[in-house]
């Protein structure tokens, strides 16, 4: 009779519910360190090297500037440690800038995160 | 002798305990707060003033002077009289998707899964459909052919009650149906089997065994049908506010309205207690109209 | 067959256990002041803020907060009220707060703003008269907003308009010209009185002067409530103006298919976030002709239960000048009551977020010309009399002349009763 | 049992639920877009559709502490139905004095709207020293109307030949109800679930009126985070719903499967 008590579909699917929250939290754990790196090229598709990449949230419509990096020689940039879920990237050097900031959007807050499209320094100014 | 009377004074004691939480829940909650506003509509009161005997001022106020109470009676009623359309809808549904048919339990899912979503969000959704400009409705009447310009459903003195029936069937018509359902499932199928040995069609089954013994629960549809006219307040409150004039108002929008935006609690009060005295009449009704006790059916066997 | 006998011993055992955890949660009672707000869940930062502002002063006093959204914020105000534990400050909308302070709900600040001179001088004296009933001050102004004219430029292009009416008959007919299929030229919100600068701007009076009778009824009000029921039949004006409440009519600006909105300033950040279409080019701010407009500002009112009033109109000062007043309006996207932190915003905004400048510049304008704030004692009682009637003649249920009689009638009777 | 053809079935339940999933499908999708609703023309594909706005509903509110609340709550609440509404719906189904003094008290008290018993409601709460607590949010429902009268019918339907048999056997009434009625009485157990848990978890203006604790609130409450006037939260205020509606579908889900014909008959054997 415990059998029945214990072991019903309630149970079941409130255990199964438990298991995969448990297990995703655990993906969690070893993938938030707020890694989030990409990369910036110009028009042509070269990449530049020592431009300024600046993270930022929006707080009602305003942006605040989070963290800002400086891309290495062959324009790759790496944000560690940072603790948002929705945030923008934004790319200049000198006057070039991308041509508008780019939204970020991640599942948990820090999720580590490789950009596969580049940022396109000077693109439309 | 004596051992039938202790018997039955402890079969009472018995009864007495059966009923007790479920009591106790409701002196609590429902008859002290029914009390409160009975005494409260007797009375000038608001939260800061200590209270003064008024007599029957608010129930002249109410009768005499208030034609909003009386519009908002009608629509009451009106709402009221529309419970039996999502009934039948609700019981023709019930019927399907008790047959043996293949995804039932997926098809009484979604029938059901109106009653649960949160009414703000699906309020705001209606009244896009119904929307005289850029509504989904007006949208399809139009692409069809039927009309050159949008109807202003909710705009329109005469349609709006009847559209926020419509999304208010459209709500609770799953809960009817589980209602109806438990009541389905408590025939047992030997007297349809028997039924079927005697040779009776299947609107003859339906007339002499399904609907007697589903009335008790055809009775609480009923009682929730005549509730759920003046406790559907969500989703007037969120598509029409009561509005356009006091065309949507039911007497709960309107009793809330007056006691908490215009603080007139005592007013309010007395408008409860002419709501409830009118309803449990109406309540009353329903269950001499269904046999009494509820609606008790016995089973005969 | 013991089956359901254990079933059911655990199940009571387990269900006896949790009653006791959810009984032996106790409360307790320490030296606290509340804080109600008024739907601005997102204002934690700033909040903390001025809490610990607060706590510099009066270390020994803590801050409840709690905030609650329009539609329930006076259940519970009131609820707390009769129980005898109203949270002390208050965040209020609109007109709510006379109902209160007319029957002695709320304490009279006019000692402490006499006082304190250096607090008072900051702030507008114009928008803190709002707060003034029967001579008595009650609150001060948290955020500021009112009714301002916003115009969609693409559609006014489309239609070959130049710029905003200049004239309430040019509003009408700019409206008549952008109207067409799922398109509509005019719209207004209409909660508390936001629809009046329509009338005010035709020489209508709610009230006379003493605000014991209704003034409404006269032959131009009758003949402004016709215009505007022709203009909503034909389309020119959204029915939603009259029926809705915000977000239906701020959704349906953002959409595109309308050409004006009558609405308060923060409408503009809501269809901004809503719609990429929106910037400066694109959407013009401006005044309604003659300027007319009403506040819909929010105030901070101390409760009459206050238990530490000094320590209270302390909280409020902090909320409302100088930097506790600067961080509400970074926080929230709006300007204060504080002249020299609206300076600071500015500068703040247009760095920031240029679009919406030209949007609050309205707001410091033509405060000369508010309308709809009337302090009579029962103004939501006058407003349930009056709209639904109003109603009745904008949607052609009833003629303007008879809805306004009624409306007449109605309202004189809310004047007289008890 | 008998042969009928199928499709005709099929064919009128999709035309229906077709109809009741329209406005359900704008919320899903608004839930998936964010786009604005009053888009003309409407579209009914959604646009890149993705799952961020549910990301955002859970950082926005603390949306882990407040479902765990609702849980509690919901918990007590269904326990306490099947509990309470089964002892009182058999009392009804028994003969005793009083007993349409009863009916029509019980009649009487779903005639009171909530809404009007607020003020009264919080200090009788007040008193019993259950503000801020999940007692406190549960008391009121504990025990439900429609629910006792669901019981009451099922009990009804339970043939009196089973009751008098056990009776002969010496069976007390408790022992009855939990070995023969109850068993009998799956799918109204199975309503019983199905509504005390939505009633409770949906339950919006009576944790609102309780509870002043961040961390008391309940699914509901966090309602108001998603309806700011300043900012645009359609989507995250879609996805919120949808979050909050899932776990009624869960329980419905698994509760309806007790609404199978014939198990009266199947348990009467044993």
């Amino acid at each position: 009779m415990l059998k029945s008590i214990f072991i019903n579909r309630y149970t079941m699917t409130f255990t199964v519910t438990i298991v995969v929250a448990l297990l995703w939290n655990l993906f969690i754990l070893f993938n938030d360190s707020g890694i989030l790196s990409g990369r910036v090229v110009d028009r042509n598709n070269q990449p530049v090297a020592d431009a300024r990449v600046v993270l930022s949230e929006k707080t009602l419509l305003v942006t605040a500037p989070r963290d800002e990096v400086k891309t290495d020689q062959n324009g790759y940039f790496r944000f560690e440690g940072h603790r948002l879920y929705h945030l923008y990237l934004e790319a200049m050097k000198g006057d070039a800038r991308s041509s508008s900031s780019r939204e970020v959007r991640l599942y948990f807050k820090g999720q580590n995160k490789k950009l596969k499209e580049p940022l396109v320094l000077g693109s439309d100014r | 002798m004596s051992i039938i009377k202790r018997k039955r004074t402890r079969e009472l004691l018995l009864i007495g305990f059966f009923l007790a939480p479920s009591l106790i829940i409701f002196i609590l909650y429902r008859i002290i707060p029914l009390i409160w506003n009975g005494i409260l509509s007797f009375e000038f009161w608001s939260p800061y003033k200590p209270a003064e005997f008024a007599g029957l001022y608010h129930y002249q106020e109410m009768l005499f002077y208030d034609d909003v109470f009386w519009e908002v009676l009608l629509n009451t009623v009106i709402f009221m009289l529309s419970s039996p359309l999502g009934i039948l809808l609700a019981l023709g549904i019930a019927l399907l998707v008790n047959a043996p048919i293949r995804g039932r339990n997926l098809y009484r899912t979604i029938v059901f899964m109106s009653y649960p979503v949160m009414t703000v969000a699906v309020g705001i959704i209606w009244q896009w459909l119904y929307n005289e400009k850029v509504g989904l409705i007006n949208y399809i009447l139009m692409s069809l052919g039927f009309i050159d310009q949008g109807i202003p459903f909710l705009e329109s003195f005469n349609l709006a009650l009847p559209c926020v029936i419509v999304a208010s069937i459209w709500q609770v018509v799953g809960f009817y149906m589980i209602v109806l359902l438990t009541g389905l499932q408590n025939i047992p199928p030997s007297l349809y089997e028997s039924a079927a040995i005697d040779g009776a069609n299947s609107w003859q089954r339906f007339k002499r065994i399904t609907l007697p013994l589903i009335r008790p629960s055809i009775f609480i549809c009923i009682v929730i049908g005549i509730i759920n006219s003046f406790t559907n307040f969500d989703l007037v409150f969120v598509m029409t506010q009561g509005g356009p004039g006091h065309a949507t108002d039911l007497l709960i929008t309107y009793i809330y309205d007056e006691a908490f935006k215009l603080s007139k609690f005592d007013y309010a009060a007395a408008l409860t207690v002419v709501n409830f005295v009118f309803f449990l009449g109406l309540a009353l009704l329903a269950n001499k109209l269904s046999g009494g006790e509820a609606g008790a059916v016995e089973t005969g066997d | 067959m013991k089956r359901y006998e254990k079933r059911l011993g655990l199940v009571l055992a387990f269900f006896s256990i949790l009653l006791f955890m959810t009984a032996s949660q106790g409360m307790t009672e320490d030296k606290k002041l509340t804080v109600l707000t008024w739907n601005i869940p997102y204002f934690e930062e700033g909040f903390n803020q001025w809490v610990t502002a607060f706590n510099e002063i009066h270390p020994d006093i803590t801050i409840e907060r709690l905030d609650k959204k329009g539609s329930e914020w006076s259940t519970f105000y009131q609820t707390q009220v009769v129980a005898g534990t109203a949270p002390d400050i208050i965040d209020v909308q609109g007109g709510l707060w006379l109902e209160y302070a007319s029957k002695g709900g709320l304490l009279d600040i006019t000692d402490y703003l006499k006082r304190d001179t250096d607090y008072t001088e900051r702030i507008y004296p114009e928008i803190l008269g709002s707060w003034v009933f029967e001579g008595k001050n009650y609150g001060v102004p948290l955020y500021i907003s009112k009714t301002l004219l916003f115009y969609n430029k693409l559609m006014f292009k489309e239609a070959g308009l130049s710029g905003p009416p200049a004239s309430f008959d040019e509003l009408l007919s700019f409206a008549q010209k952008m109207a067409q299929g799922e398109k509509t030229g005019f719209m207004t919100l209409n909660f508390d009185w936001l629809y009046w600068p329509l009338f005010a701007a035709n020489g209508i009076e709610l009230l006379t002067p003493d605000l014991k009778k209704a003034a409404f009824n006269t032959p131009e009000a009758v003949a402004l409530v016709e215009k505007l029921a022709e203009a909503t039949a034909s389309g020119a004006i959204n029915k939603i103006s009259w029926t809705g409440r915000w977000v239906e009519p701020n959704g349906a600006f953002a959409s595109g298919t309308v050409g004006m909105l009558h609405a308060h300033a923060p409408a503009f950040l809501w269809f901004k976030s809503k719609a990429d279409w929106v910037n400066e080019e694109t959407v013009g701010a401006t005044h309604l002709p003659g300027g007319w407009s009403t506040p819909n500002s929010h105030a901070l009112l101390i409760s009459k239960s206050v238990k530490y009033p000094d320590a209270a109109w302390d909280f409020v000062k902090i909320a409302t000048s100088g930097a506790g007043a600067e961080a509400l309006g970074k926080g929230t996207n709006n300007l204060t009551g504080d002249k020299i932190v609206n300076e600071q915003l500015f500068s703040y905004f247009e760095k920031e977020l240029p679009a919406v400048v030209p949007v609050l510049k309205t707001q410091l304008e033509y405060l000369d010309k508010l309308c709809g704030n009337w302090p009579a004692a029962k103004d939501a009682e006058i407003k349930e009399a009056f709209y639904p009637e109003l109603q009745n003649a904008l949607l052609g249920q009833k003629s303007a002349q008879d809805a306004l009689a009624d409306a007449e009638k109605k309202v004189n009777r809310v004047l007289q009763k008890r | 049992m008998h042969r009928y053809p199928h499709w005709p079935f099929h064919v009128t339940l999709s035309t229906i639920c077709a109809l009741m999933l329209v406005p359900f499908i704008w919320v899903l999708k608004t839930s998936l877009t964010g786009e604005n609703i009053f888009t003309y023309p409407p579209s009914v594909l959604p646009q890149d559709p993705h799952l961020f706005y549910y990301v955002d509903v859970w950082y926005t509110i603390p949306f882990f502490r407040y479902l765990v609340n609702s849980f509690l709550v919901s918990l007590i609440v269904v326990v306490a139905n099947i509990v309470f509404n089964a002892m009182a719906g058999y009392a009804l189904t028994r003969e005793f004095i009083g007993k349409k003094a009863i009916i029509i008290l019980f009649l009487s008290c779903m005639m009171i709207p909530f809404q009007v018993t607020i003020i009264p409601a919080y200090l009788i709460t007040k008193e019993l020293g259950l503000l801020n607590t999940h007692l406190g949010m549960a008391l009121p429902v504990m025990s439900t109307i429609v629910c006792i009268f669901v019981f009451k019918a099922s009990f009804d339907a339970v043939p009196r030949s089973l009751i008098d048999a056990a009776r002969i056997d010496g069976l007390p009434d408790w022992k009855i109800i939990f070995k023969v009625m109850v068993p009998l009485s799956q799918s109204a157990i199975a309503t019983n679930i199905i509504l005390a848990f939505i009633w409770s978890w949906n339950n919006f203006l009576w944790p609102l009126v309780i509870i002043r604790d961040q961390h008391m609130q309940t699914l509901p409450l966090g309602l108001s985070r998603f309806l700011t006037v300043v900012e645009d939260t359609t989507g995250a205020l879609y996805a919120f719903c949808i979050m909050v509606l899932i776990p009624g579908l869960v329980i419905f889900l698994l509760a309806q499967r007790q609404f199978i014909a014939g198990l009266t008959t199947g348990a009467a054997k044993g």
